[in-house]
């Protein structure tokens, strides 16, 4: 079990270092740099020879490849330097972006599970087929939807129109209403096809028969056995969901005026401020990775079957049919 | 026939019972006007190959169908109650307490994520029969009544943590909890060992005794119903076509079909196979093993497994050698080997004298046209995108020399020889039967015409009436092509039809070998006695009715 | 030995029973297994919808006359009117002929994004699934890599090196689901090599490249083409919502992405500038996800 | 998307309508007029650019409708006349060789950390605006390119040297990139002063709280602020207790929270929303930004641009009023010269910008240039064609750009529109292969075409020019400012004769006001001025 977590660990920063590698390499082959992006902003007034100046004391007139492990030495010594473009510190940024992104992502994680798992169990048991073929179709028709166009129409309609939830972020719970909202439905089609499609597969499954033939009525049944059965291909989706959540949160935080990880990322993607798009990359893989890494270990405690240094461990992914959603 | 109430009514009558699937628009009638009576304490029959209607009727009676199926007909009266098509909560009180099931596979029938404790004493909350505070102790005296040693232990295990055989008993322990007058049988043992099938049926007539109950046992397998049953219903497309005593229905059948299904059923009875091989006069030994072992490497913290330990065998030409064990003898890893698929450890085989055991596979492709191989499953075994006639080609494409032409001779000559139709070559797999397939799937073995030919269990997922026809196929064959087989098996019935030579595996040692009627007739040690034991068929019930 | 016709009519079922679905897939004509009226409602319209879309992206000039292009200032902003059935952008151009003539551009970008997923992914699950061992390791452990920077992230970040163009955009977006196509190709290859036909036919003595090439890649081949299906879909939505970033197609060029964006400025006053492209992003999603959706459905079977 | 459009005019006018606007709306409501019931309330301010470093040498436009409430400046312009007028200096001398400005002081001037303001910090600010400091990473101004050095005469008087004449030198101190700060902000380096915790002014407001990323900041009124130059319209401590300012990139979002009241300001408007807004009762107020117009910048190293001819039928093939009319609204001015009609020294040179196709069609006919297959215009087989980079800080240039590429289309020009990030716009705008490209300078001085067109500083055309030097150096030296007027009249003529830049339209910034705001007004280059910005209940 130690050894198992560890090895899991030790992959799991492996992973983070090659996802730091590739952003550097990525950033490093852009074809300019904020310096260049500040003196020549129209009303800027610096030189070429300020630019020099302002380069040297950024360090950007290193090495490549020294600038490659000053920036690895300072992450491991929690420094994630400065942003080239606000002179922030990069940690206070993230430390003051994640908690509003995070908040946003289990808001809209809820919104999406509940969404999804209602339609799926609705779908599920619709009594009839013409019903239960409606309700198969909202799904596909929620993830065809642009996340953008969605939440351009809510902010419409519910903050303008109706003026129900304000527009603009102001930390409100309401506020959080609509960003929620746009993100869970996003993500709620693939969950509620895969629990749809769990959820069939359960209901034919011969123990149901089993104890139906106990007496059982069909709550019962769906309550001490189906719904447990058929929610764990949702723990894996749940994984892959999070990398959604995130991104979603790219174009959701920009529509809501939402302060975020997401909109740094943007913007910081936009101005090509390299310090903290590495540390945005390095942030978020870390926290995919980690989730990842938790799911991989409550797999045990939920499904006694499979059990830490017997059984194999590391179950498929359903990465690759996992039903299109964009998070757009 | 005991009590007045049971003189009135039986356990439960079925009358005029009819059955219809629709599917996509498409409706098939899959029973048709079944009738029968079982009195507490006896045990039916219903027999009958896939499709029959068999499984329906016991979903019917318990009033588990699928969705898409509808009742067209007929009352299903349980002691004088008609529960067919009843509202959903008279089938609640009713199921699990006057009624109960027992199914087929053991393996998916509980619920993964639930200790059998509490599956079990799910029958007693749900019937309100027994206080809460006695569910632990009741379900513990269950398990201990269907023969768990430490029930106290195992109550709060997971079904996956226990054998088939025990969570078969699991299953056993849930339908007799509270004493129902009826139980409805799936095929209970279909999946399991045959050693673990006779202690299960055993104690499932010993209950039966204790308790009364009347039990509708739904099987494929004629000799369990022979065995196990006290009236027998055959059934064929969906209706009854031989109904009557056990003992009369296995001595004189009175429908064609119900004779069919007797004679292609194998049994213990002494084979009236010629030897291929004579021991005066030795034939060339084809295939030669010697001290072959094969380890898996364990899983993270578990020690690694060895799946054969030190098989030594010969196969001479032309002979039938067979491999017998129950799962987990290692019998289908030995196949692997010798065709190798996988490596062995350490050992030696030795084809057609030359030892292959350490070449790679590009040394041994070509080798391979001496030894080809026919698999248990022919649905799982036929790539559904390529056409029969392609699938018969593609070892003489890749190993033979022969021209287009002559390889589509070749083609179409060996579908004559295994009684396939020309015009099957241009269709694809998912067109024809199971046993159409392994008809195939054996052409694609013996075009090649290869000196051996190894067969995993090549007949065990085919119907009965249609496993008697393969093995027939298969002894033809071997005569007019010369192969040798080695043929794996965990049914000695067949085992004992088709071989000169046979060797008895056990948790990856080889437990005895010989001459098959020497290994039938004077077994030496106690394994293979059991397994000869636990071997159903030749009416016991009846016998000891009769008796 | 009596023949075999007991046996004949029970085609296509499983060997041994199966509780619960005896007899259900008996006898049923060939052409209603392969499509049945549920699922004509659904493929049909969305093959209606392709279809339209791809004469559209093919011909357009055939659907309408008007130059896409073309600013008539005098005519800015104009409601949908028998004119101008989409009504007319801020520039006074059509918006009609600009949603048809920028068909080509989306489709385009969406298919040059699946081809670049498909291709890369498949080549690194192919190798991945076949070489097995280390270099399996290696190259699941670069597509964890991948993974664990949420794709539209990586999307974003290079579309910026590569510089704004649907091209762009589109490789962008395919690159960022090379991983996708890389772990559903290497199952699908781990799949297919179990399997017992191809275990048989290594005993026929078939080399591995044929295997690849006759049993693998073709069974295979459902399950791609319903990613691709899926994948078509979700190219479209995040080309679109890099266009909605500024990260996308170039002006006056009418990708529907670009078009959504630049609508969007105007939802006070003309709210059609966002409803028609969107509503053709929609459809077309929708078509894609439906078929992609109903091949895996057929391919369960 | 960095979006600048400044202001300043004009304000006149519409500060009087809007001021009536108010008044009746508040005399129709609460009780009285009291100017003490103006004081109170929290304004959220909605701002379209992210902000970026808050330094206030080389500040930003992007972050200069917030730095002009929390720092003073030495001198105040009066955005009307631009005239320059006291602030935290009361008076000043400048020498008759005008190399040397003395001022004096205002006393009792305090900055938000309660320091005084001296002489001492005067010279410290404006030897780093003059200067840099290298040790810390702070780069010169290059407003203040002939800065020698400043010295302290008396704690209340502190004396600047030039190195030659500059007639729009005072001028300079009265703009916000100019502001005095404190001590503590001066001794803090690069980085550490761009945050907005350590920006320590002397203004009217300062800083409350704000988020790490400056998405949301609360700037809260000082009530001992009692020096506010006369040409506020009020003195002592401002009105508002508190400015939100929020940034929302969404223009959409913008309007929408002012309409709903979520809001009371909004800066940048969409032309084409103004008149939603108008009919939904927002008041839609334009200020005019003084300094150059809104124009395409010409390298004349670039190929075909080079020819005069060219030029000059680009600027003819352009019609300012088509583009005014389709992407802009009325609130913007077309261009009538380099100067926007709102400043101080514009003079109508219009007769160099009339649309005439028939005459660029000429000129290039004249330049040897002949129609290809394609319908563009070619010479040894070159086409005559262009791309042209969408510049990111205008919202309306992508949509423009389209439009003036189909004008130049007509007479057989062909103009690319390309949309790139920041980051390779910036390298691309200093390619060779680059003609044009959209761009502004704003200051309320004439001197701003020194520093756009003067050889000493970035140099629009990238092509050194003596006689427009010598123009640009005699405006600055002026004696008088009839002078300089008639210099500047002479340098307005000469851009455009030369077609050295096609201007575009006068720049301008748009602000939608809840009709609760009152009193809203901008300074010269149209940055919000909030100090007397009330609102009614």
């Amino acid at each position: 079990m130690a050894r198992y977590i560890a090895a899991r660990v030790f992959q799991a920063i492996a992973v983070l270092w090659a996802a730091y590698t590739v952003a550097f390499i990525f950033l490093s082959v852009l074809p300019s740099d904020p310096i260049s992006i500040r003196i020549n902003a129209p009303d800027s007034g610096l030189t070429e020879a300020d630019g020099v100046r302002l380069r040297e004391y950024y360090g950007l007139d290193k090495p490549i490849i020294l600038q490659y492990f000053v920036r690895l030495a300072g992450i491991f010594s929690g420094d994630l330097g400065f942003s080239l473009v606000r002179g922030t510190p990069v940690r206070s940024m993230i430390a003051a972006a994640l908690p509003p992104t995070v908040q946003l992502s289990i808001a809209g994680l809820i919104v999406g599970l509940v969404l999804g798992g209602a339609l799926a169990v609705a779908a599920s048991y619709a009594r009839f087929p013409s019903l239960k073929h409606f309700l198969q179709g909202i799904p596909p028709l929620f993830a065809a939807v642009p996340t953008f166009l969605l939440g351009i129409f809510f902010i419409q309609i519910f903050a303008f129109n109706l003026n129900l939830v304000p527009a603009v972020d102001d930390g409100s719970f309401e506020g959080l209403i609509g960003p929620a909202l746009t993100l869970g439905i996003g993500i709620s089609p693939s969950l509620a096809q895969v629990l749809l499609a769990s959820l069939e597969q359960t209901k034919g499954d011969a123990f149901v028969d089993v104890v139906l033939a106990k007496g059982a009525g069909s709550g019962f049944t769906f309550w001490h056995h189906v719904i447990r059965n058929a929610i764990l291909p949702w723990l894996t989706l749940l994984g892959l969901t999070f990398g959604e959540l995130l991104a979603g949160s790219i174009v959701i935080e920009t529509v809501f005026s939402r302060d975020g990880l997401g909109r740094i990322t943007e913007g910081a993607v936009a101005a090509q401020d390299l310090p903290v798009i590495q540390a945005v990359v390095l942030l978020i893989s870390a926290l995919y990775v980690a989730v990842n890494l938790v799911i991989d270990l409550l797999y045990p405690v939920i499904d006694p079957r499979i059990r830490l240094g017997g059984a194999p461990i590391r179950l498929k992914r359903r990465a690759s049919l996992t039903p299109a959603k964009a998070t757009s | 026939m005991t009590g007045t109430v049971a003189a009135l009514h039986p356990a439960l009558r079925v009358t005029d019972l009819s059955v219809s699937y629709l599917t996509r628009g498409t409706r098939i009638d899959a029973v048709r006007g079944v009738s029968f009576d079982v009195e507490a304490g006896q045990t039916i029959a219903i027999v009958g190959e896939s499709g029959s209607g068999k499984t329906t009727t016991g979903q019917a009676i318990i009033g588990l169908l699928a969705k898409n199926a509808r009742v067209e007909s007929g009352k299903v009266e349980l002691e004088g109650t008609d529960i067919l098509g009843a509202p959903a909560a008279t089938l609640g009180d009713v199921r699990g307490s006057r009624i109960a099931l027992i199914p087929q596979d053991p393996t998916v029938s509980l619920n993964p994520l639930r200790r059998v404790g509490v599956q079990i004493a799910e029958v007693f909350r749900l019937h309100g029969t027994v206080p809460k505070e006695q569910w632990k102790p009741r379900t513990i005296e269950l398990l201990e009544r269907v023969g768990f040693t430490d029930a106290r232990k195992q109550v709060s295990a997971y079904p996956h943590e226990l054998s088939g055989g025990q969570r078969q008993r699991v299953l056993i322990a849930i339908a007799i909890a509270n004493s129902p007058s009826v139980i409805i049988a799936d095929e209970p043992t279909s999946g399991l060992d045959v050693t673990v099938q006779r202690r299960t049926l055993d104690l499932l007539d010993e209950l039966q005794r204790e308790l009364g109950t009347a039990i509708v046992h739904v099987t494929h397998d004629l000799a369990v119903a022979s065995d196990r049953s006290d009236t027998i219903a055959v059934l064929r497309h969906g209706q009854v076509v031989e109904f009557g005593r056990t003992a009369a229905v296995i001595a004189a059948p009175r429908s064609d079909y119900a004779r069919h299904l007797l004679s292609s059923a194998p049994s213990l009875q002494v084979s009236d196979r010629v030897p291929r091989s004579d021991p005066a006069h030795p034939a060339e030994i084809v295939l030669e093993v010697s001290g072959l072992a094969k380890e898996f490497p364990g899983h993270v913290g578990s020690p690694s497994f060895l799946a054969v330990n030190d098989v030594s065998f010969s196969v001479p030409r032309g002979s039938t050698l067979s491999i017998v064990g129950e799962s987990g003898s290692g019998k289908s890893t030995t196949a692997r080997l010798l065709t190798r698929l996988i490596q062995p450890t350490s050992g030696r085989i030795t084809l057609l004298g030359r030892d292959y055991t350490e070449k790679s596979e590009r040394q041994f492709r070509h080798r391979r046209v001496a030894i080809q191989v026919v698999y248990q499953n022919p649905f799982a075994s036929l790539d559904p995108k390529l056409t029969v006639g392609q699938i018969i080609e593609e070892p003489l494409k890749a190993l033979s020399e022969l021209k287009r032409t002559q390889r589509l001779a070749s083609v179409s000559d060996i579908l004559d020889a295994v009684a396939l139709p020309q015009d099957f070559l241009k269709r694809p797999p998912r067109e024809l039967s199971g046993g159409q397939r392994q008809r195939v799937a054996i052409a694609r073995a013996l075009v090649l015409r290869p000196d051996v030919v190894v067969l995993d269990e090549p007949i065990s997922a085919l119907d009965a009436s249609v496993q008697g026809q393969i093995l027939d196929l298969l002894e033809s064959l071997q005569q007019d092509f010369g192969s040798s087989y080695v043929f794996i098996s965990h049914d000695l019935a067949v085992v004992r039809r088709i071989s000169d030579h046979v060797v008895v595996l056990n948790k990856g040692r080889v437990v005895e070998q010989g001459p098959a009627e020497a290994i039938f007739t004077r077994p030496q040690s106690d394994y293979t006695r059991d397994l000869l034991a636990a071997v159903p068929g030749g009416g016991k019930r009846a016998a000891a009715a009769a008796g | 030995m009596t023949s075999e016709n007991f046996q004949l009519n029970t085609a296509a079922v499983d060997g041994r029973t199966i509780f619960g679905r005896e007899a259900a897939l008996r006898a049923l004509p060939r052409w209603s297994r392969r499509l049945s009226v549920a699922t004509a409602i659904r493929v049909v319209p969305a093959i209606a919808v392709l279809a339209i879309v791809l004469l559209w992206a093919i011909l357009p000039s055939l659907f309408t006359a008007v130059d896409p292009n073309l600013a008539v200032p005098a005519q800015k902003l104009e409601a949908p009117s028998a004119a101008h059935l989409f009504g007319t952008d801020y520039l006074g151009r059509d918006l009609l002929s600009r949603v048809i003539h920028g068909t080509r551009e989306s489709l385009t970008g969406a298919v040059i994004a699946v081809a670049v997923g498909l291709v890369l992914g498949s080549f690194i699950g192919l190798v991945a699934g076949s070489a097995r061992g280390i270099t399996d390791s290696l190259l699941m452990r670069l597509v964890d890599v991948l993974l664990s920077i949420p794709a539209f992230l990586l999307a974003v970040t290079v579309v910026v090196v590569l510089g704004f163009s649907t091209t762009n955009a589109a490789i962008a977006v395919g690159l960022s689901s090379v991983a996708t196509f890389a772990r559903l190709i290497r199952s699908e290859v781990l799949r297919v090599s179990a399997s017992q036909y191809v275990e048989a036919a290594v005993s026929g003595g078939v080399g591995y490249w044929s295997i690849l090439g006759r049993h693998i890649l073709p069974n295979s081949l459902n399950s791609a083409l319903a990613l691709v299906a899926l994948q078509l879909g979700m190219a479209i939505l995040w080309i679109a919502s890099l266009s909605f970033l500024g990260f996308g197609a170039q002006p006056p060029n009418p990708e529907w992405g670009l078009l959504v964006s630049e609508g969007r400025d105007f939802l006070g006053s003309g709210f059609w500038m966002t409803l028609f492209p969107g509503l053709a992003i929609v459809l077309v999603v929708i078509s894609f996800n439906t078929i992609g959706h109903v091949i895996r459905e057929k391919s369960a079977q | 998307m960095l979006i600048r459009k400044k202001a300043a005019i004009a304000a006149a006018a519409i500060l009087a309508l809007s001021a009536t606007g108010c008044a009746a709306s508040v005399s129709a409501g609460t009780s009285s007029d009291s100017s003490n019931s103006r004081y109170g309330g929290t304004l959220t301010f909605l701002d379209p650019v992210a902000y970026t470093a808050f330094n206030v040498t080389n500040t930003l436009w992007s972050n200069s409708n917030v730095v002009p409430q929390l720092v003073d400046r030495l001198t105040y312009q009066d955005a009307k006349t631009g005239k320059i007028e006291p602030w935290l200096a009361s008076s000043w001398d400048v020498s008759s060789d005008g190399l040397t400005y003395t001022f004096h002081l205002r006393k009792g001037v305090t900055f938000s950390d309660g320091t005084q303001l001296d002489a001492q910090v005067v010279k410290d600010n404006y030897d780093q605006h003059g200067l840099g400091d290298k040790a810390k990473g702070i780069a010169a101004d290059s407003f203040f390119t002939g800065y020698v050095k400043s010295t302290v005469v008396d704690p209340s008087t502190v004396s600047i040297t030039l190195s030659k004449p500059d007639a729009g030198f005072l001028q300079v101190t009265s703009i916000y990139r100019s502001g005095i700060v404190a001590k503590s902000t001066l001794e803090k380096d690069w980085n550490a002063q761009g945050q907005l915790d350590n920006l320590v002014g002397s203004g009217p407001f300062k800083v409350k709280s704000h988020d790490a990323n400056n998405t949301t900041i609360t700037l809260e009124r000082r009530d001992d602020y009692d020096w506010a130059p006369q040409g506020f319209a009020h003195q002592g401590k401002a009105y508002l207790k508190e400015i939100v300012y929020k940034t929302v990139a969404e223009d959409s979002v913008r309007m929408g929270s002012v309409k709903s009241g979520q809001a009371q300001i909004a800066r940048n408007i969409l032309p084409t929303d103004e008149a939603a807004l108008k009919s939904a009762g927002i008041t839609v107020n334009s200020y005019s930004v003084q300094g150059e117009v809104n124009h395409l910048g010409i390298n004349l190293n670039s190929k075909f641009v080079d020819n005069e001819n060219v030029r000059l039928a680009l600027q003819a093939a352009t019609n300012r009023q088509e583009l005014r009319d389709t992407v802009l609204s009325d609130s913007y001015g077309v261009a009538k010269s380099v100067l926007p009609q709102a400043d101080h020294n514009f003079t109508d040179q219009s007769s160099y910008l009339q649309y005439d196709q028939a005459k660029a069609e000429k000129l290039l006919a004249d330049a040897g240039f002949t129609k290809g297959s394609d319908g563009f215009l070619q010479k040894d087989g070159n086409t005559l064609g262009f791309t042209i980079y969408v510049a990111p800080y205008y919202q309306t240039s992508k949509k423009l750009l389209q439009l003036l590429s189909q004008e130049w289309g007509k007479v057989g020009v062909q103009l690319t529109v390309k949309e790139v990030d920041s980051g390779t716009y910036s390298t691309k705008i200093l390619s060779a292969d680059t003609a044009f490209n959209q761009t502004q300078w704003s200051r309320a001085d004439a001197d701003v075409l020194r520093t756009a067109f003067g050889s000493e500083y970035g140099f629009a055309n990238k092509v050194a020019n003596p006689e427009l030097d010598k123009l640009l150096q005699s405006q600055a030296e002026a004696g008088t400012p009839d002078a300089r007027q008639k210099i500047v009249t002479d340098i307005q003529k000469y851009l455009l004769e030369h077609a050295l830049e096609i201007p575009l339209y006068d720049e301008t910034q748009v602000f939608a006001l809840a009709k609760t705001v009152n009193g809203f007004a901008t300074e010269p280059v149209a940055r919000a001025e909030l100090y007397d910005t009330w609102l009614s209940k």
